[in-house]
């Protein structure tokens, strides 16, 4: 743990570094287009959030994506109710989706382990339920919130009239649709990575850690735990907000199935692939999700075929038939198997993969300012 | 007669049938050694969950520094300055030594609760520096980076013990502390516990092992099936019929 | 304009105007998720409409076409390629897959789906992006109604028609002394089909007993077919699709509701929307129910004969309503472009809105301009008694004439908005 | 009055589907303690069994019609199937009887499956963090369900009950309350078969030593072993079982609910909530919370309720899991310690 | 870790050529090395002992002592990666740990490990599920009546000395040929230990053979036949119980009495 020199701004920079570059070294994925890269950035910070709850205090949340689903309701609302800058809008995904995380979290605390987890799934069952069919008139059900004409905004109207077309949403003017979109999200999902760095290096990390290790300990160490999960879950649960109301962002539309269970499964999918407790994880696992989620999806036969040109016709015909089952309409198969590939032979997610070539290569032990590198063997 | 830090009143607690304490009465003053033996199955262990507040007694008071301790929760008791080892650890086992005992450090200077998410760990030097050395204290100090889970059985108690050493309690509970530590490594930690003595903590310990009882304790009471069946100086003890055919058998 | 810097090449003009030799659309289908298979026969009516526009194949439908602006070497002798996606049948999946099509693949036109839920989503995205979409099944009044847009065009029908049409043949079939109990799926499409039945059947005289609502996927409708058998009902009217249809019907059966008697007449069962696909998830239990539907293979119209044939030639199976729809719309795009002689949507719309067109297999059709409502015969069917084929499951009780199923389209509300919007 | 009754028979006829699916989940999960996301899986697959040997029984032989053409030009194919071809009326009876024959075919096959997953994968996993199990476990799902599409696509597979319980039963004669008072025979039959299946396991489990080896074991396999006891061989028969019972549970269901590849998923939450309402390891309480969601479920959507408080139907099932599981911490009937952090 | 003291001046303990086939002594172990993942813990120890012996098995916290008895016991880790262990002919260092405990290899570990969420009696019915069986509940809540009084109540909430009562308990119950106790004695009242022990001798008696670790040296040695005194995971000394009391600064280097 002791460090010779602050690592912070090394790390701050080249994080940075990565996201801002983002277009660039994605083209040869054929991951650089606007929407993907906005749902890199936003999906990165969803699972971040959610790591500081499970990564830290081992709490597992089922139910996180409600948070999702209110951050972008609220952000919407914002737009329809008062003006198409995004800060009112963040700021009101991420107040809600706290109050919101605030209440459960309060509630389902009280019970630890599967039980929690339940209860979390629950809340966010009930409000996906509610909000697709009896809160229609709050959340336009099954169609999703949008904007429409008739949008009140009055603080728009303030100052320029209504256009005969929906206006898109900016930042002071500047849209945020696009790749402006995008670098508006990076610029947040930085800000976020220093957060919960500060957060995984402070005392505070430690004591949630602790909590993790052994909660009964805590209480006769003079511990209260439960200011601190829930203060770890109304963060998570903020983070959430923040990445719900940056989908509205980009996106103005505000559906139901955002809350499903599914989409919490998601996010724990998404950290646990990348690395449960480790830093930059969760991000990774974010970004292999949506990238199968969005291009595998999208190769059919014709693109297979130009894919394996190369191969003689025999050849190219058994190539696209035996990948065919795993691209397009069998992407679902293809995540299945990372997957399982990935848990077994790289127990610890992605970033234990990582950790095991720095052993191999860098020689270092592991990366040490890892808070929860691996536990290491005795000399 | 000096004041008492912790007095146990009347304590009674049961379990379904079985009686585990009756009309516990005890007072330990402040800055004495008060040492607990007793049988298995006396009740020892549950009297410090009773101090703890890991169980409510079914009736009694624990009195702490003149504050009943009735309804309080045990993070509560602890940041009143009571720290407890307990018989079987009770550590982090996923998390190095150094944060092992640095956590307690932090329970102890910045109550049960206080909200710094942003603070550096890094920053925290004194903490650490403090934790090393109470990790040396107790002869783990090479180990500060290894894994709790890793100890073995002995070190496991040292650790705990630096945990609880590192919190400065005002009263510290021992349950069995030296239990599976080599007669190296127990009369290492009876020197300990003499030196943290003349810093004046008031300490309660439950001890089979005699050599360490009678080299520590000013006090000794002795519990039976749950009541207190002799009270007094090491030497009364020694002498008391009771005590020998009840605990200490024909050894002594 | 955000997205200028990247594609500086052609900015100030509309997203994606092809500028090389060929001419991309996006078939945006569900792949995964319930609707699976439905998205796979849209798929392939896309593939051979492509086909058919570059003329290979036999050309199917461009025979039949009352416009002759296609002349089979693409669109605007453009050659045409294609892109997919994966719906989900989720708003947010359909619009990410949308996205990709417009930002990274550069399609000009969105078409597919077979939800109104994402068929709404999407056409609010291309109302943003000022590329042009073609509904696929979407079979709610919102979708024209009052979520229409300048940009999103439906061919398909909905649930008002669904009523309009249903209605005298329940009289005639049912009389007009019944007492119905639906059953609707809590959500946008359901209740939307829910009150137009509701106002038909009340407008023949009919009592309504009840109008229950059952959560989307309930699985288990028990609890919900219970309550009907002494409620007095004689009709039952299942205001539910896909799965959800397949199951209510299926136990609705089981409870005895096709034999039962009440007040002297037999109880019947009302499926307003059916597909074939569904039938054959219902299996038995589709024999003799009535419902509508927006075309079958059984038609015998040249139109539709056509479609059948090359469609039946190319997969060796009949194409269903989805397929039907959704081929016709890449068709009804394609001709847009070449009577407009030009990609820029504005003018694709204009030459779309109010377009009066034949011998797509629906008899005389008009796109009115006033909702972008395609308007055209509809049909009631009833399940297949005596199949002669597994795919000979529905039988046309009656073809609905346009005039019958046509209404104003001020009732819904919405407004399409403009159509020269942001540029790219 | 009737409508109480008949909303109680749905109760209890719900309670017996979700006790019996929750009960397969209850033995991996709450005994062996693997948070088993594929579980719903199995209970798909089960259903695909009975899918499966349906369709074998009615492979038929094709010809070419010699004259008659389909509407796009192929001859129309004339279509025999086998089994009626060669066993006549037997083979009609078969096809009749296809579903409850299918259990048979079901138990081996599935055995099989179960113990080959426990071998193959779960095996590895026993120590491992619930996280890799959950990964693991789901991973497995989607790639079991996507198989399943793949060669039986997304639609839904109607499965006919056997043509004498295919109706419903007039058990208001039976019970002397009129007329009106129907009830499907297959439900009745399912109710039956569900308390069957249970009440075997719980004899199996509940009054064995072999059960309480396998909590013992669950608890601190190391110390078992260390008393001579081969426990990776017990939880791989637990395993199997668990596997057989979510089968049957699927393959029994398919008459009232079309399988198709997706139902493993719809089902796969409703069973994780059964089991920890019940509580951790407490395969009664599995099967009580089963059948108290299942009739509190009923209720909720009878009109009056609805009416009173719109969209209860929606939430019914989470919103008493909220109130039990706040109300009692470990559900039902929870042992202390299990799952609990 | 500990300093590695220099056991020069010490009798070191002969070269395992010097030592018996171990197939023919009752219970042998040759040179067995075992990790626990990467940390390598049993550096190489060798064991003799004739049916009926006890050895008391000496050492400081992390000597190894533990280690020892587990890799004996075979289970999972310490993982064993050479070396042989041999019982009355039978080999165990290819064996898991519940067929070591079919061949009457019965470890009593140092936490107890009584099985939670089983009451007394299940705990003692465990070790009576697999074969060979040794004693039976009757004769066992004879000899322990602190447990027959509390069979019906959860076991992990008996106190700690009749805790290690169960522990010894459920390995009578057993057929036990090699009875591995780790720190008996440890948190047990004077009067309890005296009553362990008394049960020790009885096994002695019963001509069990035995290896105990424990920190009570003398209590141990008084009792044992040969002792063996490991540190860091090797063997400094092995040789005749007696000796040990009596060499002076063998006990101070190792056992500080
Ligand atoms: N939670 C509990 N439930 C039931 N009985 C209990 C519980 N906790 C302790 N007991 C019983 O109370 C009695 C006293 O237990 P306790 O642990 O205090 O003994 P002890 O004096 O600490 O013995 P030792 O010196 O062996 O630790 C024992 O008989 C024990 O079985
Ligand atoms: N699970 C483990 N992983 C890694 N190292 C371990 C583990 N268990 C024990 N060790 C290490 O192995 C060494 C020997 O441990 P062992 O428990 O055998 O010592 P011991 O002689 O029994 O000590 P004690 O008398 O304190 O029980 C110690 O250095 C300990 O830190
Ligand atoms: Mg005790
Ligand atoms: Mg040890």
């Amino acid at each position: 743990m002791k460090q010779m020199f602050n690592r912070e701004p090394f790390a701050l920079a080249a994080f940075s570094l990565v996201i801002l570059l983002m277009p660039i070294w994605l083209t040869p994925f054929g991951a650089n287009y606007p929407d993907l890269l906005q749902k890199f950035a936003i999906f990165a910070i969803f699972a971040m959030g959610f790591n500081i709850l499970f990564g830290l205090t081992g709490y597992l949340s089922f139910g996180h994506a409600a948070f999702l689903g209110v951050g972008s309701y609220a952000a919407v609302w914002s737009f329809k109710l008062f003006t198409m800058n995004v800060l009112p809008a963040i700021f009101f995904g991420v107040a809600f989706a706290g109050l919101f995380a605030l209440v459960i979290g309060y509630v389902s605390l009280r019970r630890s382990g599967i039980y929690f987890s339940i209860l979390t799934l629950a809340f966010a069952q009930m409000s996906y339920s509610l909000a697709y069919s009896v809160l229609t008139p709050i959340t336009n059900g099954e169609t999703g919130l949008q904007l429409t004409l008739q949008d009140p905004r009055i603080l728009d109207r303030l100052t320029t009239e209504a256009g005969d077309g929906l206006p898109s949403t900016t930042l002071f003017g500047l849209s945020m649709s696009g790749y402006s979109g995008f670098y508006f999200c990076a610029v947040v999902l930085i800000i976020c990575f220093f957060i919960t760095r500060r957060i995984f290096n402070s005392p505070f990390g430690l004591t949630l850690r602790g909590i993790k290790s052994n909660q009964n300990r805590m209480g006769y160490t003079g511990f209260n735990t439960r200011p601190y999960t829930l203060t770890a879950f109304v963060i998570s649960g903020m983070f959430a907000g923040l990445a719900g109301s940056l989908m509205a962002v980009t996106d103005p539309l505000a559906g139901a199935e955002r809350m499903q269970w599914t989409a919490s499964g998601e996010v724990v999918l998404m950290t646990i692939l990348g690395g449960v407790g480790t830093l930059v994880g969760p991000m990774i696992g974010a970004w292999v999700i949506k990238y199968f989620e969005n291009i595998f999806s999208s190769f059919n036969k014709a693109t297979l075929e130009n894919f394996y040109s190369f191969l003689p016709e025999s050849l190219q015909e058994i190539a696209v038939s035996v990948s065919g089952l795993f691209v397009g309409e069998g992407w679902h198969l293809t995540l299945g198997v990372l997957f399982m590939l990935i848990v077994i032979f790289l127990p610890g997610g992605i970033m234990e993969g990582w950790r095991l070539l720095l052993r191999r290569f860098g020689g270092g032990s592991g990366n040490k300012s890892e808070p929860a590198a691996v536990a290491q063997p005795a000399e | 007669m000096t004041n008492s830090v912790l007095h146990v009143a009347d304590v009674h607690k049961s379990f379904g049938g079985l009686r585990a304490l009756s009309d516990v009465d005890l007072n330990v003053e402040e800055g004495t050694t008060h040492a607990i033996i007793g049988p298995n199955g006396a009740g020892k262990s549950t009297l410090l969950n009773v101090c703890v507040g890991r169980i409510k007694p079914d009736s009694g008071h624990v009195v702490f520094n003149g504050e009943v301790l009735d309804n309080h929760t045990p993070d509560e008791i602890n940041q009143l300055g009571v720290s407890r080892v307990f018989q079987t650890p009770e550590i982090f086992p996923d998390l190095t030594l150094l944060d092992n005992v640095m956590i307690p450090a932090f329970a102890s200077r910045d109550g049960s609760f206080k909200l710094r998410p942003f603070a550096k760990l890094r920053h925290e030097a004194a903490v650490r520096d403090e934790a090393e050395k109470t990790l040396a204290d107790v002869g783990l100090g090479v180990m500060a980076e290894r894994e709790a889970a890793s100890l073995s059985r002995g070190d496991k108690r040292r650790l705990e013990l630096a945990m609880c050493l590192i919190q400065h309690p005002k009263l510290l509970l021992l349950d069995e502390p030296t239990a599976g530590m080599s007669r190296h490594d127990t009369n290492r930690t009876v020197d300990l516990l003499k030196t943290i003595k003349e810093r004046g903590m008031t300490k309660v310990i439950i001890e089979h092992d005699m050599h360490v009882v009678f080299s520590l304790a000013d006090r000794i009471s002795v519990l039976a099936q749950g009541r207190i069946i002799a009270s007094g100086t090491p030497d009364e003890i020694k002498g008391n019929p009771k005590v020998q055919e009840a605990y200490l058998g024909g050894a002594h | 304009a955000p997205l200028s810097f990247v594609r500086g090449a052609h900015a100030e003009s509309f997203c994606n105007m092809p500028t090389g030799s060929t001419v991309t659309l996006g078939f945006n289908v569900p792949q995964s998720g319930p609707y699976a298979d439905e998205g796979a026969d849209e798929l392939r009516a896309y593939q051979l409409a492509v086909k058919h526009l570059n003329g290979e194949g036999d050309g199917g439908l461009l025979n039949t076409f009352s416009s002759k602006a296609l002349k089979g070497n693409g669109i605007l002798g453009k050659k045409v390629e294609f892109v997919t996606g994966d719906t989900q049948t989720k708003s947010d999946a359909a619009r990410a897959s949308a996205k990709r099509m417009i930002e990274k693949d550069g399609a000009i036109m969105i078409t597919g789906g077979s939800s109104s839920g994402v068929a709404v989503a999407v056409q609010g995205l291309c109302q943003e992006m000022g590329v042009i979409f073609m509904a696929g099944l979407t079979h709610s009044n919102d979708t024209t109604g009052k979520d229409k847009k300048r940009f999103g065009f439906r061919h398909f029908f909905n649930a008002y028609q669904s009523g309009l049409a249903l209605g005298p043949i329940l009289a005639d079939q049912l009389g007009t002394d019944r007492t119905a109990y639906h059953l609707t799926a809590d959500y946008n499409w359901g209740w939307t089909q829910e009150e137009s039945i509701k106002n038909t059947t009340e407008g023949l005289g009919w009592q309504t007993a009840n109008a229950v609502r059952t959560p989307l996927g309930a699985g288990d409708f028990s609890q919900y077919l219970t309550p009907v058998l002494n409620s007095g009902a004689d009709v039952l009217v299942l205001n539910h699709y896909g799965k959800d249809m397949v199951n209510s019907l299926t136990q609705a059966v089981q409870f005895g509701m096709r034999e039962k008697q009440v007040n002297g007449k037999d109880f019947q069962i009302v499926v307003p929307l059916f597909s074939r696909l569904m039938a054959q998830g219902a299996g038995e239990n589709i024999k003799g129910i009535l419902g509508t539907t927006n075309w079958n293979w059984s038609l015998q119209d040249e139109g539709s004969q056509a479609f059948v044939k090359s469609f039946g030639q190319e997969y060796g199976f009949p194409p269903s309503q989805a397929a039907q729809t959704c081929y016709v719309q890449a068709l009804l795009y394609a001709d847009a472009c070449e009577r407009a002689g030009s990609f820029e949507p504005p003018a694709v719309i204009e030459a779309l809105e109010g377009f009066e067109f034949d011998g797509m297999g629906n008899g005389s059709t008009l796109y009115r301009a006033a909702d972008h409502q395609c308007f055209k015969e509809v049909l009631v069917v009833k399940g297949n008694e005596a199949p002669s084929s597994q795919f000979d499951l529905l039988e046309v009780v009656k073809i609905v004439p346009r005039d019958q199923v046509t209404y104003d389209a001020s009732i819904f509300g919405g407004d399409l908005g403009p159509s020269d919007v942001r540029k790219c | 009055m009737d409508a109480i009754l008949l909303q109680f028979l749905n109760g209890l006829d719900k309670g017996g589907a979700y006790a019996l699916i929750a009960l397969g989940l209850t033995l991996v999960f709450g005994t062996l303690g693997v948070v088993n996301f594929a579980h719903g899986a199995l209970f798909m697959l089960g259903a695909f069994c009975a899918v499966t040997f349906n369709k074998l029984l009615s492979l038929e032989k094709v010809v070419a019609h010699p004259t008659e053409k389909t509407a796009w030009g192929t001859p129309v194919e004339i279509r025999t199937p086998y089994v009626e071809a060669w066993l006549g009326d037997f083979g009609a009876f078969l096809v009749n009887y296809s579903v409850p024959f299918s259990i048979i075919v079901a138990i081996p096959v599935m055995l099989v499956i179960g113990i080959v997953m426990e071998r193959g994968l779960i095996k590895h996993f026993y120590k491992r963090p619930h996280a890799d199990q959950i990964l693991v476990t789901f991973g497995l799902a989607i790639v079991l369900q996507e198989i399943i599409k793949h060669y039986f696509g997304a639609n839904p597979i109607p499965q006919a009950a056997p043509a004498v319980v295919a109706g419903s039963a007039d058990i208001g004669a039976w019970l002397g309350l009129g007329d009106g008072l129907v009830y499907p025979w297959w439900r009745l039959v399912y109710f039956g078969f569900a308390a069957a299946v249970i009440a075997a396991v719980f004899a199996f489990l509940q009054f064995t030593t072999y059960g309480m080896v396998v909590r013992a074991g669950m608890r601190d396999s190391e110390t078992v072993g260390l008393l001579g006891i081969n426990i990776q061989k017990r939880f791989t028969v637990v395993f199997g079982i668990a596997a057989v019972v979510a089968g049957l549970a699927g393959v029994m269901y398919t008459p009232i609910l079309p399988p198709d590849y997706h139902m493993g998923m719809d089902f796969l939450v409703l069973s994780f909530v059964v089991v920890v309402v019940g509580g951790m390891g407490s395969l009664p309480g599995a099967v009580l919370a089963g059948f108290l969601l299942g009739i509190l479920q009923s209720f909720a959507s009878m009109n009056a309720v609805m009416s009173i408080f719109p969209g209860i139907n929606q939430i019914i099932i989470y919103l008493v899991a909220v109130v039990i599981l706040l109300t009692m911490p470990r559900g039902l009937l929870g042992r202390e310690g299990v799952m609990e952090e | 870790m500990l300093k590695k003291t220099d056991a020069s001046d010490l009798q070191v303990a002969e070269p395992d050529s010097a030592r018996p086939d171990p197939r023919d002594s009752f219970f042998a172990v040759r040179d067995i090395h075992a990790y626990y993942g990467e940390s390598y813990i049993v550096q190489g120890i060798s064991l003799d002992l004739n049916e009926g012996e006890i050895l008391a098995l000496l050492g400081r916290n992390g000597a190894g002592k533990t280690s020892t008895l587990r890799t004996i016991a075979r289970v999972d880790d310490p993982q064993l990666r050479t070396g042989e262990i041999w019982l009355g002919g039978e080999s165990l260092h290819d064996k898991q740990s519940y067929q070591a405990a079919q061949l009457g290899v019965q470890l009593v570990p140092e936490d107890r490990r009584i099985i939670g969420g089983l009451t007394v009696e299940e705990n003692l019915m465990l070790s009576q599920v697999a074969e060979p069986l040794g004693w039976e509940l009757e004769r066992i809540y004879e000899h322990f009546p602190r447990l027959a009084e509390r069979r019906a109540q959860m076991g992990t909430t008996l106190s700690g000395g009749e805790q290690q009562m169960l522990a010894v308990a459920r390995a009578l119950a057993r057929d036990v040929k090699l009875l591995l106790l780790d720190e008996p004695y440890e948190g047990l009242a004077p009067v309890i230990v005296q009553e362990i022990e008394k049960i020790v001798r009885q096994i002695k008696e019963l001509g069990i053979t035995t290896i105990i670790v424990e920190q009570n040296a003398v209590a141990a040695l008084k009792l044992a036949d040969k002792a063996v005194i490991v540190d860091m995971g090797e063997v400094v000394y092995s040789g005749i119980a007696q000796d040990v009391l009596n060499d002076e600064d063998l006990r101070n280097e190792y056992l500080a009495i």
